[in-house]
């Protein structure tokens, strides 16, 4: 019965891929997708429309606890080292789904022992891990996805203490961090979200507490909000403070959640920051006919389910952050150490405007604000306090 | 009026408590269908549990037999939508792929139900390790399963609507938010309504009723005056199948359109814990379930739209992860404190050996 | 029901093989059955789903690699080992509840709660030498997961409330503090994300290869000593007692309210001793992630094992060979993990469904009887406890 | 199978000649044992037939087959002349077949008209029961059969006597033709059997065949028309009572002469033992059940409690020997006061108690023998030094144990689950008799156990008492409690109405007592509830 709907499931998927493709959110081309389609999908599936070249460089991905699909680091970070693969000729990355934080070291030397080039790990919760395994093994290149600052000590080592005293890029130069101004993709939505809502307060969810991405969107979307209307109210609420599924994966919680917060605080525009959770979220925001802000990737494609009401998504380009990382690394244009993403080259953006239309002043307004976040005039973490808990607005 | 509840406020200490009682008032009622929704699963579960061990078979997979139902609710929904489309047929947005679906979906609890009670009842296994089985093989098949579609991303054939009660009803003073709370629904939460009540009606007074009692309680008593112990446990744990299947129909095609490996997260369970604090009636896990949502719903308003005044700044001066833990607190002292003991039915885990089987 | 067997004083070798064989027979039976379900999964998938070419061998690349993964290589047969230990003192805590009548689905959060205990005093000791700071993470790891088994056991003893309710809502409540812990004051300040300090000197030593720490041993030990508590003590003898016939426990002067309390803190002494080992073992600092499904898989390690101490040690490994393991298996043949659920919960199906098996291979002699139906579901529901 | 509504229930209207119920040549085998063997046995329209046997002599089993309950190897059945297959109790009651089990089936939480209802249910649709319509046939069918009932109490409250009204009731309400009665006197009053008696011969007259299962000799002499006695699954005699006696009986019964009797020889009664003083002690559900009960019983002498079940005996055991807490009152051993205090003390105090219920508190019968035999000296030299057990001595004393007092097992290693009834009363017996005891508490020591182990229990009690040990006897059988008793208290309604000398003691007076609790408790014999 499935077999039958694959036409239709690989359509899908490549449009899924084509979200995390398209590029930064100041030139909504929504003709574009159809158009280019990426052979970023799994290899086997995906159309191999031009002669890709080979490597023989072998790619492993350890993402963190949970799915595979989560509509979130795990996902994107591995579609994005399926799409480098590709792009360089390897073959396909297997990837491993630890049960528990125990087994990231065992999972990262499985690849070590395998004979493994190039081992992507997923999530701030293996930087500890990767770090070891980077001083351990110096000729394999490592990519971190969320992992900075690498915190090493004077010999290369895992800093436990976050004293930080040795510089990793010269001392571990094969490990590749990415980091992501995920405040100034917040920021571009909370523009965005400040010039649809009609009644002054606005909204935004966040998984947890703990999750630090989430409180940069969030931030980002309060200053972005700001700018915009200075009056307006921010609304912010997180599911959960542990790291419980309902944080990332309980979509059918994010969606209850949803609809208490929206019945008690009533805003008309939602910024999701919870990943599958998060889309409960944007159900329920579907459901009480206001608008919805998705979070990653255009969720416009990758959530068909909240079409009906989502206005923008706040993108990071997690996947072509991996994807280019491995292209560096075959190119031998890697450098190791921190690599952050954001406005100047391209990490980050909103998606195109769906379902309403923007004013062109507040077009105008977007793009300025990615320009100065281009030519690093416009700060949207003063001192770094964008990595807090956010909180609503007086 | 308002001068005598700022007077009650201001009270020292006690004036906390008014304060807290002012706050329910203003926010319950706003969260009322929500809460109701959170119930839903919980009391369909815990349904299961009471059809199922009020006849004598223990079923704590019932977890599992959500998770496998709410996969294959999605499953299919999301194979049929494209080949049947997806216009509404009726009230509460169903659509012809949602019902085949939602049908699907409680044809595989019943098949999970059917392996339980042939485990537990033909093969006299232990219960619990039978429902443990469920538990791990549910969990891994639709998570493989999900693992291997979802590399190619697909949607769904989208969801039960919400009905929209006329706004004469719900702007009633005083008891227009209950009729918000029950009407502002799907149909599975309404169903679930219905079902408590259609339940505990027919556990009480009606010929499956007694039976089942009786068969809880003991069996050879039962089997001596004609009863079929055996067939009548198996009717019963598959009864209680189509309401866990419900309730996993209820997790992806009613309070969602998706499918997420292990998207019940603990709600068998929970809904197990419902039905011993109901002491296995209908009404009674019904009303755990609602005392779970409701302190679930509130530890996430204080969370977000915190009270103001003194409670206020007491209430988020508390580590938040506090109001996470609020229900389960709540449950435990009710089981341990309110509740106290909760007898099972005499016979509950206890296979049973036909005697004429000789 | 076995009939009563008359014990000659000598028995000659072939009566040994056929006894070994009666013990074993069932549970390798069932684990190849298991293993022929698996790979029709993978093959009917594989049809139905990805659409990659269709391999028919893929179930036999995915078992090799299983295999090799798991007992392949020395760091493979250690990994094993490392993933056997916290199921061997989790499957413990939960077969000793069983013996006493008793459902500890709260092994998760006794696990968690003994980890955190242990980061704890680990972290606050980390710079003592080992003789010392080792001993006292692992006292505070113990004493954190009694205290996570009393809660249960003494609201069971005191007002009946049923343990199978109360440790589940444990659980959940384990993961909030372990949250506002590790992000709150355990949190290294400077630290981006929510993660511990290192516990140091406290950690295991690694006794056995590159990664086998000393947890293997306590875990082994633990099995030593449950075992010689529940054959060879009298508190053994009540533990039993009380989960076999409560009343008659009493009637025999024993306190089955005592009994349970104790035993319940014995179940969370033994899940939290699984968590110390993890975190001093293996992760050695804490992160607002930190948790597993040992506690899960630990209930049904102990059902596989019939609540036998030694046959805990077997289950152990074959789960922690599971997942050992997946590793590779992911590796090679991308098949996704949940495969390794789904096989262990065949093996307890086939296992519970003996009968069937046993008039299936005509396995004659061979015992069959799944975990002691007596004592697991025996007290469900509360039964009076005086 | 149909029959009009009432026929069955009016006399003289059977017109067929041929027995109601015929069982031809039914034999049964269970693995190892042969239940029944060939067995005959017809039963006349409007006949009491009563099937004598010992325990374990197969009577039971017979009626299972006849119930549907257990399949025939051999053999067949015949109703009114007509051969028929009963497949399970559904089949036997559409035949009019009803059978009260020795054991009630009756679900205690479930009210009197539950229990008549279930599997019979009288319907107001097809799927709401109609509860008026069904209380008033309740109370219609109790008042023709010359007792009243509450269709809504709840079958746990009622006393023994009661219950097997409702058992009676329940074959009545679905039209039985043919009841058989399992042992239905076993833990009744004379005066209640008598009762019953009466209902029983009503039925007769209306036409009814009622099978009447017993050992009971005189009983069985009383009721029946005509007696069939069995022995190891065999018919070993078919009798009219007005031609034979109660010695004939049981040498057919028991295959060789019996004393019926166990001499028990004169007491020698000295101090006093136990003392208990104003005892009032609350059941489970808490209310007061012993409401202030005095007895002393002296070494050397045993003192017997007769009574109906349920009238508070259990509970006022249970908290001689520590296992409940009393409510006020004292109870002294040997002089000191030991009220209240664990079962473990009293243990240690010298106080040796055989629970009524052997398989709920006596045993663990998933754990072997030898461990039961020290369940509650466990913890005590020799069999263990600390918390530590010595397994080689509880096993050297479990095997000298087993030879001593006789019981049949394969070895001290066998699950206690394993052994028959007799051995595993034996076991306990054995654990409770085999060391120094001041006090012997016995609650139905002999129930449901066959002649040998009632005799081998019997005398092994006597033996304690000439030794100088101080026995107290609760036993719902009051022919137990004549036989044993050298003072006999009478237990009615939580108190000890009666004390009188066991020798002289009249059956009819003590009998009277344990149903009025005599005059000053007023003669409310029909009363249901007696708690």
């Amino acid at each position: 019965m499935i077999r039958r709907l694959q036409p239709a499931l690989v359509a899908l998927a490549s449009l899924a891929v084509v979200a995390g493709c398209t590029g930064g959110g100041a030139s909504p081309s929504p003709s574009a997708p159809a158009a280019t389609t990426s052979p970023s999908t799994p290899a086997s599936v995906a159309p191999t429309a031009t002669p890709a070249p080979s490597s023989n460089l072998k790619i492993g991905v350890v993402t963190d606890i949970g799915t595979l699909d989560d509509k979130n680091f795990n996902e994107y970070s591995y579609k994005g080292a399926v799409a480098g693969a590709a792009d360089i000729g390897a073959a396909t990355p297997p990837s491993i789904v630890p049960k528990d934080q125990s087994e990231y070291a065992t999972d990262i030397q499985s690849f070590v022992s395998q004979g493994y080039n190039i081992i992507v790990t997923v999530g701030f919760n293996l930087a500890g891990p990767t770090t070891t395994a980077a001083h351990d093994n110096p000729n394999i290149w490592f990519i971190g996805v969320d992992q900075s600052p690498i915190c090493v000590d004077t010999t290369g080592k895992l800093d436990t203490t976050f004293a930080c005293k040795g510089d990793a890029k010269t001392l571990l130069p094969k490990y590749i961090s990415l980091q992501f101004a995920e405040d100034q993709a917040g920021y571009l939505a909370g523009i965005v979200a400040a010039a649809e809502s009609k009644t002054g307060v606005i909204g935004a969810i966040g998984g947890t507490t703990l999750c630090q991405p989430c409180n940069r969107y969030i931030n980002g979307y309060i200053e972005g909000a700001q700018a915009q209307n200075p009056s307006v109210k921010v609304k912010v609420a997180y599911v959960t403070h542990d790291f419980s599924n309902a944080a990332f994966n309980d979509p059918v919680g994010g969606k209850n959640f949803a609809q208490s917060f929206i019945s008690t605080n009533k805003p008309d525009v939602l910024f999701q920051v919870a990943g599958k959770t998060g889309n409960g979220v944007l159900d329920a925001a579907c459901a009480a006919k206001i608008y919805g802000i998705g979070v990653d990737v255009d969720q416009y494609l990758s959530y068909p389910n909240a079409d009906p009401c989502i206005i923008t998504s706040a993108e990071k380009h997690l996947q072509s952050a991996v994807e280019s990382a491995i292209k560096g690394i075959a190119a031998g244009t890697a450098v190791g150490g921190d690599n952050r993403f954001d406005a100047t080259n391209d990490g980050i953006g909103i998606s195109p405007i769906t379902n309403v239309t923007l004013a062109s002043d507040v077009q105008t307004k977007i793009n300025d604000a990615l320009a100065a976040m281009k030519a690093g005039t416009l700060n949207t973490c003063p001192n770094s306090t964008c990595n807090n808990v956010a909180k609503s607005t007086p | 009026m308002d001068a005598l509840v700022n007077a009650l406020y201001a009270i020292p200490i006690v004036g906390l408590v008014f304060q807290f009682a002012g706050y329910l008032v203003a926010i319950i009622p706003p969260i009322s269908p929500i809460i109701l929704r959170g119930a839903t699963p919980l009391a369909l579960g815990g349904m299961c549990g009471v059809v199922s061990e009020r006849s004598g078979v223990v079923n704590i997979g019932i977890e599992g037999t959500m998770l496998a139902s709410a996969f294959t609710g999605w499953v299919v929904g999301v194979a049929l939508a494209p080949v049947l489309g997806s216009t509404p047929i009726a009230l509460f947005g169903i659509t012809l792929p949602l019902l085949l679906a939602l049908v699907a979906s409680l044809l595989v609890a019943l098949a999970v139900s059917y392996l339980h009670a042939w485990l537990s009842i033909t093969v006299r296994a232990d219960q619990i390790i039978s429902g443990t089985i469920i538990n791990i093989a549910a969990a891994g098949v639709t998570g493989y399963l999900n693992t291997l579609i979802s590399k190619n991303s697909p949607t769904s054939a989208g969801s039960f609507a919400l009905f929209t009660p006329p706004t004469a009803l719900t702007n009633l003073p005083i008891v227009g938010w209950l009729f918000n709370m029950v009407l502002n629904q799907g149909p599975i939460t309404m169903s679930m309504l219905v079902l408590v009540v259609i339940t505990q009606v027919m556990l009480f007074r009606s010929r499956w009723g007694l039976r089942t009692r009786a068969v809880g309680e003991h069996p050879r008593a039962a089997e001596t005056v004609g009863i079929d112990v055996i067939r009548l446990r198996y009717r019963n744990v598959l009864i209680g199948g189509l309401f866990a299947g419900l309730a996993g129909a209820y997790l992806s095609m009613e309070a969602t359109n998706s499918f997420q490996a292990n998207m019940t997260a603990g709600r068998g369970f929970i809904a197990l814990a419902a039905m011993i604090v109901g002491r296995w009636t209908p009404v009674g896990a019904l009303g755990a379930a609602l005392l779970f949502a409701t302190f679930q719903s509130l530890g996430q308003a204080i969370a977000f739209a915190p009270p103001g005044g003194e409670l206020g700044v007491l209430m988020t001066a508390m580590p938040s992860q506090i109001y996470d833990a609020l229900p389960y607190l709540v449950t435990i002292i009710v089981l341990a404190g309110v509740v106290g003991r909760s007898i099972a039915p005499a016979a509950d885990g206890q296979p049973y050996e036909r005697e004429s089987a000789t | 029901m076995t009939p009563p067997v008359a014990t000659p004083a000598g028995r000659s070798a072939g009566a040994f093989a056929r006894a070994a064989w009666a013990a074993i027979a069932l549970p390798f039976v069932a684990i190849v059955m298991a293993l022929v379900v698996g790979a029709l999964i993978i093959l009917v998938s594989e049809l139905l789903v990805t659409g990659r070419p269709f391999q028919p061998t893929l179930p036999l690349t995915a078992y090799q690699a299983l295999f090799v993964g798991a007992f392949g290589s020395f760091d493979g047969l250690v990994a094993t080992f490392v993933n056997a230990a916290p199921l061997v003192l989790g499957g413990l805590s939960v077969a000793i509840g069983f013996k006493a009548g008793l459902f500890n689905i709260g092994a998760q959060g006794q696990f968690l709660m003994g980890a955190l205990g242990s980061v704890m005093a680990g972290v606050a000791v980390a710079t003592w030498p080992p003789f010392l700071a080792i001993p006292i993470a692992v006292a505070a790891g113990l004493l954190a997961g009694a205290i996570m088994g009393f809660i249960p056991g003494i609201l069971k003893a005191l007002s009946g409330a049923h343990e199978v309710v109360t440790t589940i809502m444990l659980n959940y409540i384990a993961v909030g503090v372990l949250a506002a812990l590790v992000s709150g004051p355990l949190k290294v300040p400077r630290s981006p994300s929510p993660v511990t300090y290192d516990v140091g000197n406290a950690a295991y030593p690694i006794i056995l290869g590159r990664d086998g720490h000393l947890g293997i041993l306590v875990a082994l030990a633990g099995v030593a000593i449950i075992w010689w508590l529940l054959y060879r003590t009298t508190w053994g003898f009540e533990i039993r007692t009380v989960g076999a016939n409560p009343e008659a426990a009493r009637y025999a002067g024993m306190h089955p309210r005592a009994v349970i309390a104790f035993t319940m803190t014995l179940c969370g002494m033994l899940a939290g001793l699984a968590g110390t080992g993890v975190l001093l073992g293996v992760s050695h600092s804490m992160t607002s992630s930190f948790g597993t499904t040992v506690g899960f898989d630990s209930i049904a390690v102990a059902l596989l094992a019939r609540s036998n101490p030694v046959g805990i040690i077997f289950a152990a490994i074959l789960f922690g060979a599971m997942r050992a393991g997946a590793g590779l298996m992911q590796i090679q043949a991308q098949i996704p993990v949940e495969l390794v659920d789904v096989v262990q919960a065949t093996i307890l199906l086939f296992l519970v469904a003996s009968p069937v098996l046993r008039a299936l291979f005509r396995l004659r002699g061979v015992q069959t009887e799944l975990g002691s139906t007596d004592t697991i579901t025996r007290t469900y529901g509360g039964e009076a406890v005086r | 199978m149909t029959h009009p509504a009432d026929s069955s229930l009016s006399p003289g209207l059977s017109p067929t000649l041929a027995p109601a119920l015929a069982m031809r040549g039914i034999t049964k085998r269970y693995p190892g044992v042969v239940a029944n063997d060939q067995i005959s046995l017809d039963v006349r329209p409007g006949e009491i037939h009563a099937l004598l046997g010992e325990n374990g002599a197969g009577k039971t089993t017979l009626m299972n087959v006849l119930y549907g309950l257990a399949r025939p190897d051999e053999g067949q059945i015949l109703l009114d002349g007509q051969p028929v297959r009963i497949e399970d109790p559904a089949d036997a009651i559409a035949r009019g077949i009803n059978m009260v089990h020795q054991h009630f089936m009756l679900v205690p939480v479930l009210s009197v008209a539950e229990n008549i209802l279930l599997g019979e249910e009288t319907m107001a649709n097809p799927i709401f029961l109609d509860r008026n319509e069904a209380h008033r046939r309740i109370v219609e069918l109790g008042r023709r059969f010359g007792f009243e009932i509450d269709p809504d109490v709840k079958v746990g409250s009622l006393s023994v006597g009661w219950q097997q009204r409702v058992e009676i009731l329940k074959a009545l309400y679905r039209r039985a033709r043919i009841l058989v009665l399992d042992e239905p006197t076993a833990v009744l009053t004379p005066q209640e059997t008598e009762e019953i008696f009466a209902v029983l011969r009503r039925l007769a007259q209306d036409g009814h065949s009622i099978v009447f299962i017993s050992h009971k000799l005189y009983e069985v002499l009383e009721i029946a028309d005509r007696i069939t006695v069995i022995r190891r699954g065999k018919v070993v005699g078919e009798r009219i009572p007005t031609e034979t006696n109660e010695d004939d009986l049981a040498e057919l019964m028991v295959g060789r002469e019996v004393q019926l009797t166990v001499d028990r020889g004169i007491s020698h009664p000295a101090g006093v033992v136990l003392e208990v003083d104003g005892l009032r002690v609350k059941d489970d559900r808490g209310n007061e059940v012993v409401r202030g009960v005095d007895l002393e019983v002296r070494a050397g002498e045993i003192f017997g409690i007769a009574g109906v079940a349920g009238n508070g005996q259990d509970e006022l055991v249970e908290a001689i020997v520590g296992l409940r807490r009393p409510a006020g009152g004292r109870v002294s051993l040997g002089g000191t006061d030991v009220t209240g205090r664990s079962p473990r003390a009293m243990n240690e105090a010298g106080v040796a108690y055989v629970p009524a219920d052997r398989h709920r508190f006596g045993l663990v019968l998933a754990f072997p023998l030898a461990d039961n035999l020290v369940l509650t000296s466990y913890y005590r030299r020799p069999y263990s030094r600390g918390i530590l057990r010595d397994d080689a001595a509880i096993l050297r004393d479990a095997e000298k144990t087993i030879e001593r007092f006789d019981i049949r097992t394969p070895s001290a290693t066998v699950k206690a689950g394993t052994l028959s009834g007799g051995n595993q009363q034996k076991a306990i017996v054995a654990r409770e008799f085999g060391r120094e005891i001041q006090l012997l508490v016995l609650d139905q020591p002999t129930r449901g156990l066959d002649v040998g182990s009632i005799e081998f229990i019997h005398r092994q009690a006597i033996d304690k008492r000439n030794a100088g040990t101080a026995l107290l006897l609760v036993s719902a059988e009051l022919d137990e409690i004549l036989e044993m008793s050298d003072r006999i208290g009478v237990m009615y309604r939580g108190t000890i109405v009666a004390v009188m000398d066991g020798r002289t003691a009249d059956k009819n007076e003590v009998g009277l007592l344990m149903a009025t609790g005599g005059a000053e408790h007023g003669a409310d014999a029909t009363e249901g509830r007696t708690a």
